[in-house]
């Protein structure tokens, strides 16, 4: 095998709650200290202690951040999952087992290499405490991979000192577990593999980072003060992170009092309602929240819509139906969202592809929901969400103005002969608003029963219609506000993927592959709906597109098909949703295969 | 329905409180309840109530559910903002808007099926918060705006308008509140103004969650004594719904009766309830007397009102959390953004 | 004007909680036993008591049931809504007052006919008690009607007797009122109008009836046992008619018990819950809700589809979003209904056009849910579920065996190697299922998570999906097994309507309308979801279809372009949202309209 | 997991039952808790009482919610039927299975989380709807399956794994059902097999809604004062959620103890509670005895445990609704099809 610096994935196979997450993101940082880009994924069951659990590391010369669909080096302590983790290297492949125990002679494959490394032995004779015995394991095995990837030792002990700044004591016994499996890698393979690490500058203006932690800091900076919840897979880190960021830069540096609220409500139900009740007494607030609480909020959205309360809900998309698969991923909200609720109603959805558009988007939702008066959803995934992606750093504009949209001031109350909550005066859908408690000319009564321009009971035909033909106006003017679409295309180009969200990554190297075996096509992702001008005009520039979504049901396309004026016959779907993050090959495969049958021009 | 709107005349014969405000001042817009509907006794009630205390109509968000008790909001305090969540979820709405301001009134209006069946979940776990409101379940025991089911706090042995005996035991708001940790629990009638007033200006003076349940008769859907039923009936057991739309107007009911006292009250349907007020030397400091002492009276067939438990020390949410005394809605900008540098140092955490 | 014969429209302003309600049901009735066609709609406000109220009853020579647009002779009894009420007259017709009071003489009109008659005052020198006074005022108008109309006297007086069978002496102060004013208008007026009433033979073999009696009568003989619902208008007396039902047709003879449960939840969520809980234990049950409901259940409903448990929904559809407009009719729930929950998530609709469809989908729905194993909605309206409507006589065919779905009895349990819960043995997608208590051998767990073809749980993707697209496959099984559209076309035409439940009886009307002046127009009215093949033909069999529907967003056409293969052009919409019962008129113009602009051939 | 399958041979030299089946015929799949949580412990108690009750497996109905808790109906009675509803709405799933065949035996499984917070108003209903079950809150104050928020239980002032303090009046479900009417009250400890065999044998057998709270240490996320939380701590406030995933393999806890005696139980935190078993003179049918009672030690900082309250007669929901005794699922269609002859009575009504 050839050598292949800077470009392989590196999978172990361990079992929950031993520990080795954090032994495996200490790997993933090292790499990208090295300046070399790297991401990880991980697999994780929906348990606590006890089941299979996978971390894949790919490194990526290129810096390709989706799965690439091999496993060069498994790395596997597991011994339920041994069979299949075997059988997952790719040929040519390395696998590193602990040789304390004797293998599974059955189990053997002559096109790969076997690495056995005594971890448990020793790393009980270097430890006595059972706890220590079963996390220096893990450390251990990242020593070995140190001698056998030429992973940077001192990057390598430079991070472990910063991990454990505050408890000193466990640095040695760390050094100590590293030290151990490097030393028998050294000594006992032929170090490094073929496949190993070379220092580069490919990731410096670059973070490492999840995407719940980036939209809680995005909710930061938006101004938000007010946070409802309750707990749900993948969304809890969400507000994990938002409150640790508000304890630190949300304290009253003189008083020691909060700017900032965060409940923790009874379910779902309640979350929604009191981000309601906060947007309608005018403070940004919001909630994170997964399928089966979006499922549960519906009623309050419609609510939400008719009433035209702001609210921004971040929908951290998991495998469904149902409970479905609480730590996989899909994006299978899409539909559901986009008109969440009984009767005719309409939402403004966001979609960001990777951490640092959690971030913006986040802002972006908070201005939008007060713009336009609506719930904003921001649907992100669990890949998203929970993974560490490598992307550019943030930067913040300083002369940022929160948009809270069409407020009327005391001064202006005062002023005004009278109010009229829902009458269009501007012409864009978009009515002005008054909040509780500022002067008595802005009272009205908010309801969700029929009301009119004024926003009196009303049960009259017209009446209602006046109110729900602006609020579809006002959907459109939607429109030209949400993000639009990132686009890469060539002119002349006459076949189009259009995809969204996190699939992103696996599309562009997608693009790349298809483009050195002599296939252009150009791309779109779309990042709001209601869809923009740019993406009708993609659609009509193209003769085939490609629709590459993670889900059974084609709900992009659905939304195309509904929301655009695109004809169906153009439109193929390239199709995801057994819950791992999408890789490059079923795009790159589902359009060759399209091509060579004359799908497509 | 806009031509329910009160005329807005100056009565500059009416009597003035510090803000120079009379009560036509604290009214919304016309009830369109059934003739004789407690609840409408109730709003009459809070306008008393708000008058009294002195204060700014604007000042108090009114918020409720769904159900005739919800509508009521709009038939008081024109000029406060109110809100009318979907079934049962007022608390919620309430306890986010108290989050965003924690310096306005929060009044709360609510059925006994808005609250104890749909809501029950969402007003328990509000007055475990210890939101600061005052939280009115106008209580009648049936589902009015429905027409008339019976709710969770029917009494067992208690008849249907169809005759249907109900059989399940009740859930007692009070009881509820006082044994989930309610900080200040009351209950009155609608016909008692005497009593009602100062326990509503207590409620909104409490700093934490006052629940003040209220009973409060329904005159349409308890009246199945009547011959009115009978009106509409029609052969065997076809009655659809649209056809028997007969609602008389009647009186409401009034009641006012001294601490200490026990009363009978004939409710329109005939049957009676007997409140007993608490009496002057009644101390509602004690939770687990407090439970005994409605127990007590309820196997005696009596219902008890006036203020049953009080714990002035319990802290409300935003004690408990430790918030800014502002507004968070009204804090500006820049103390909520932690700006460019900050944001340099959080990310070399991502290094 | 030229005399009307049995073909005009009788609208009553009224306020509810006066009883006119029982007044103008009586009307109705006698004009439907006379043997003339003749339909209701009550419009009534959502309070009960002391606000505006309509019945509007057309009077139907041909049959016609949706409403005209027409107001041939009002009956103004609310001061309140005069003005309204006679503008809302038709030039040349009729308008009936209490000239007991002063009219405003600022309000009147030349080109329609003022009848005042004394109807409180007659009343009042009649009556003493003041409830009396309140209901007879009613039934007063109905005897001035009666002689205005010629209304066959017998034939009232008849019904009067029926209604008050065991209140006999409420039947002379009855009689005694309408007398008052029958004579009345005798002696003041020239009795009859043009406008009146002849007998035919017209309605023999037809019943008038809403549908949520017939839905109701339906679960009865679908063999129904379990009944859970919250109330909600309009779908509450769907269940007061099921229980009247049981009482009388489902207690055991010999020992005086219920052979039904029904339970009133604490909400939908609950109410939903207990129809699962009773589905999966192998009862048939059902909940009744409308809109707000459905969106609370939507948790569990996503839960029974990937769960495959059987139930029956009624969606009585109400004006939306939120509470809306809960006395006011519309067909916005299409799309939510269709893809309720998040998740890919696909469900079974029916859409009945009248109670007796009400009726046979009932049954259907329970054969369908059990067949399916997954939840069935049926998506009536307010307009079906509380007007009575004239409809042919139901035939129950003995022979009916409810269709109770893929269940292994204990027999063929005891007999099997192993159960497999998930597994298309048959290749329809649909797997057998087996009933707690029955048979160890048919244990199984139900769950909302990921689950493979055997019901153990995981979090593997192929085993996942392999569920999922079963799922998928099953849905399409279903196609086969809704009910077929109903269809009426003739060779050749090219252009026609898609339409949907109470959409029916203004088509209808509408298509004649058309023939008349020269343009016919082929019409298919669909009845379940998904499509069946009949719909596919329909739609190539037409180059311009116009779909006609009750909302605001084209929520039928939504579904049309998402699941045929329909090309968008070819797709007009026809909307009507304001919460009345469409009538024919704006069919007809936006179809002549769209002919005149050559929007289609 | 299908790996997790134990496997199922033959334990000639285990005691049998009247039915012929030893305890291994009561077990189900492998548990996936975590090793020394509660909840297995309580498992291994229904084992016990199903086996000592010699109730044919396959006659259970075995229903949950969503936690870890409820993920425990799998690892018992591989023979009887399972279902994991959806977060929180177990009750309701079993109201309807139960109204479908009153004639199984029906256990309930929850969470604190799944029943006092999310689920608070469907276990209130069913309870007061007295729906023949045994339901069981394997109660830990936390929600273990995310990750140690803490529940509407947890006590104030007990810390969370992040170090914050519950400062929230906890709701405890043996006061929320005796207050709410329930009709069989009782609570217990997962490390007394002694006393939680015999609740659950009465919970079973009682004719109506029987809740049993079992107190249930979560050896995970109780875990603060371990210094396992420091392995995985990293610079100041950056903790990515999958970075701290160890989780040490603990031994439950046991305690036995005798009747009336109280007992003071280290958790795996180091924190301890009081266990207070009634004794044997205490009297259980009497509602406010029996509540006043737990007032009183919970001020002592005691929690009772035993069979509180009991009433024999309420009488359950099908005895309410005067339901036949067979199974409603399995009468035969003649039974409930009224026929075409009445059809046409019936529409009779509508000309
Ligand atoms: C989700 C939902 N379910 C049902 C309804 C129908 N509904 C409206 S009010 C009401 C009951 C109101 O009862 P209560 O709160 O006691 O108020 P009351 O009318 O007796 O004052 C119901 C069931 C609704 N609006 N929303
Ligand atoms: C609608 C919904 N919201 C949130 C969740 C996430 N969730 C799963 S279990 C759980 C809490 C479980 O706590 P508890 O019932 O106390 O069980 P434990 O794990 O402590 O035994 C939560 C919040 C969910 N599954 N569904
Ligand atoms: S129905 Fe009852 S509760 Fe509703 S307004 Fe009338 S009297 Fe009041
Ligand atoms: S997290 Fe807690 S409750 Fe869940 S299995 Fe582990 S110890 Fe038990
Ligand atoms: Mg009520
Ligand atoms: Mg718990």
């Amino acid at each position: 095998m050839n050598a292949r610096i800077n470009d392989f994935v590196i999978k172990i196979a361990n079992v929950n709650g031993t520990g080795s997450a954090s032994a495996n993101g200490l790997l993933m940082k090292a790499i990208f200290r090295m300046g070399i880009p790297v991401v990880g994924k991980n697999f994780f069951p929906s348990n606590i202690q006890g089941l299979p659990t996978w971390f894949e590391i790919r490194v990526s010369r290129e810096g390709y951040l989706a799965r690439s669909g091999r496993v060069d080096i498994m790395v596997a302590m597991n011994a339920q999952t041994y069979a299949r983790d075997l059988a997952d290297v790719s040929p040519g492949g390395y696998l590193l087992y602990d040789s304390t125990w004797p293998r599974d002679k059955q189990l053997t494959r002559d096109d790969i290499t076997l690495i056995g490394i005594p971890l448990a032995q020793m790393v009980n004779q270097q430890f006595e405490n059972i706890r220590a015995r079963i996390l220096m394991k893990n450390v251990c095995y990242l020593g070995a991979l140190a001698a056998l990837l030429d992973l940077d030792m001192r990057v390598l002990e430079e991070l472990l000192k910063e991990t454990f700044a505050d408890k000193q004591k466990l640095i040695a016994g760390n050094l100590k577990a590293i030290e151990l499996g490097y030393q028998y890698a050294k000594q006992h393979c032929d170090c490094p593999l073929p496949l190993r690490l070379e220092p580069m500058h490919a990731t410096a203006g670059h973070i490492m980072v999840d995407g719940n932690t980036l939209a809680a800091l995005g909710c930061v900076y938006a101004g938000a003060t007010v946070g409802a919840w309750y707990p749900i897979t993948p969304s809890t880190s969400l507000m994990d992170a938002f409150k640790e960021f508000c304890e630190r830069y949300r304290v009253d540096p003189e008083t020691g009092k909060q700017r900032y609220c965060i409940v923790q409500a009874e379910d779902e139900l309640a979350a929604i309602g009191m981000v309601l009740g906060a947007g309608w007494n005018g403070a940004r607030a919001f909630t994170p929240t997964s399928g089966p609480g979006l499922s549960l909020m519906n009623e309050f959205i419609g609510f939400a819509y008719y009433a035209e309360i702001p609210a921004v809900i971040f929908d951290v998309q998991r495998v469904g139906p149902s409970t479905g698969m609480p730590t996989r991923t899909q994006q299978a909200d899409l539909l559901f969202a986009a008109y969440a609720s009984h009767g005719d109603t309409r939402h403004v959805l966001l979609f960001p592809a990777d951490p640092a558009e959690c971030f913006h988007m986040a802002v972006a939702a908070f201005d939008l929901a007060e713009r336009l008066q609506t719930p904003v959803m921001v649907l992100s995934d669990l890949d998203i969400g929970m993974n560490d992606w490598m992307v550019p750093k943030l930067r913040w504009d300083e002369g940022y103005v929160p948009d809270r949209g069409k407020v009327y001031s005391r001064e202006q109350l005062q002023d005004m002969q009278v109010f009229h909550r829902y009458t269009d005066s501007d012409g864009d859908g978009i009515a002005y608003r008054s909040l509780p408690g500022v002067h008595p000319g802005g009272a009205y009564f908010t309801r969700g029963s029929g009301h009119d321009r004024r926003g009196a009971y009303t049960e009259d035909a017209d009446e209602y219609q006046d109110v729900l033909d602006r609020l579809r106006r006002k959907h459109d003017t939607a429109k030209a506000l949400v993000p639009a679409p990132v686009v890469r295309s060539k002119k002349g180009v006459k076949t189009g993927i259009v995809s969204i969200g996190s699939c992103d990554a696996a599309v562009r190297e997608a693009l790349d592959i298809l483009a050195r075996g002599g296939t252009e096509v150009n791309y779109l992702r779309v990042r709001g709906f209601p869809f923009n001008r740019e993406v009708e005009e993609f659609i009509e520039r193209h003769e085939h597109l490609f629709v590459v979504e993670q889900n059974r049901d084609a709900q992009l396309k659905a939304l195309l098909l509904l929301e655009t004026k695109v004809e169906r016959r153009k439109l193929t779907s390239i199709l995801h949703y057994g819950g791992m993050p999408m890789d490059s090959r079923c795009i790159v495969s589902g359009i060759n295969e399209a091509l060579a049958k004359g799908a497509a021009a | 329905m806009s031509f329910m709107q009160k005329p807005r005349v100056s009565h500059s014969q009416l009597p003035r409180n510090e803000l120079g405000l009379t009560t036509r001042d604290y009214e919304g817009s016309m009830s369109t309840l059934c003739a004789g509907c407690g609840h409408d006794s109730i709003t009459a009630a809070l306008i008393q109530a708000f008058w009294e205390l002195n204060i700014e109509p604007y000042k108090v968000a009114k918020m409720s559910g769904i159900g005739c008790s919800s509508k009521t909001p709009a038939y008081f305090l024109a000029e406060a903002h109110g809100i009318n969540a979907v079934h049962g979820r007022m608390p919620s709405i309430a306890t986010g808007a108290n989050a965003a301001d924690r310096n306005l009134y929060y009044l709360g209006v609510s059925g006994d099926g808005d609250s104890l069946s749909i809501g029950f979940g969402q007003f328990a776990h509000a007055l475990r918060r210890n939101i600061n409101m005052l939280y009115i379940i106008e209580n009648n025991g049936v589902y009015g705006l429905t027409k008339g089911q019976f709710s969770a706090s029917a009494d067992v042995g208690s008849k249907a308008k169809k005759g249907e005996v109900n059989q399940q035991p009740p859930i007692d708001p009070v009881i509820a509140a006082l044994t989930l940790g309610g900080s200040f629990v009351a209950r009155s009638f609608s016909g008692d103004k005497g009593q009602l007033v100062p326990l509503i200006k207590a409620g909104i003076m409490h700093n934490g969650f006052a629940l003040l349940d209220v009973l409060s008769p329904c005159v349409t859907f308890n009246d199945h004594e009547d011959s009115t039923k009978s009106y509409a009936h029609t052969r065997q057991f076809y009655h659809p719904a649209v056809h028997a739309d007969f609602v008389p107007q009647k009186k409401p009911i009034r009641a006012a009766y001294d601490d200490g006292e026990s009363m009978p009250v004939e409710l329109h349907d005939g049957s009676t309830v007997v409140l007993r007020k608490v009496s002057k030397d009644y101390n509602p400091t004690n939770r687990a007397r407090a439970y005994s002492y409605l127990h007590e009276h309820q196997k005696r067939g009596e219902i008890v009102t006036g203020l049953l438990y009080i714990d002035e020390d319990q802290r409300e949410m935003h004690d408990i959390s430790n918030t800014v005394s502002a507004a968070l809605r009204d804090l500006p900008y820049a103390e909520l953004c932690p700006g460019s540098a900050a944001l340099e140092e959080i990310q070399n955490l991502y290094r």
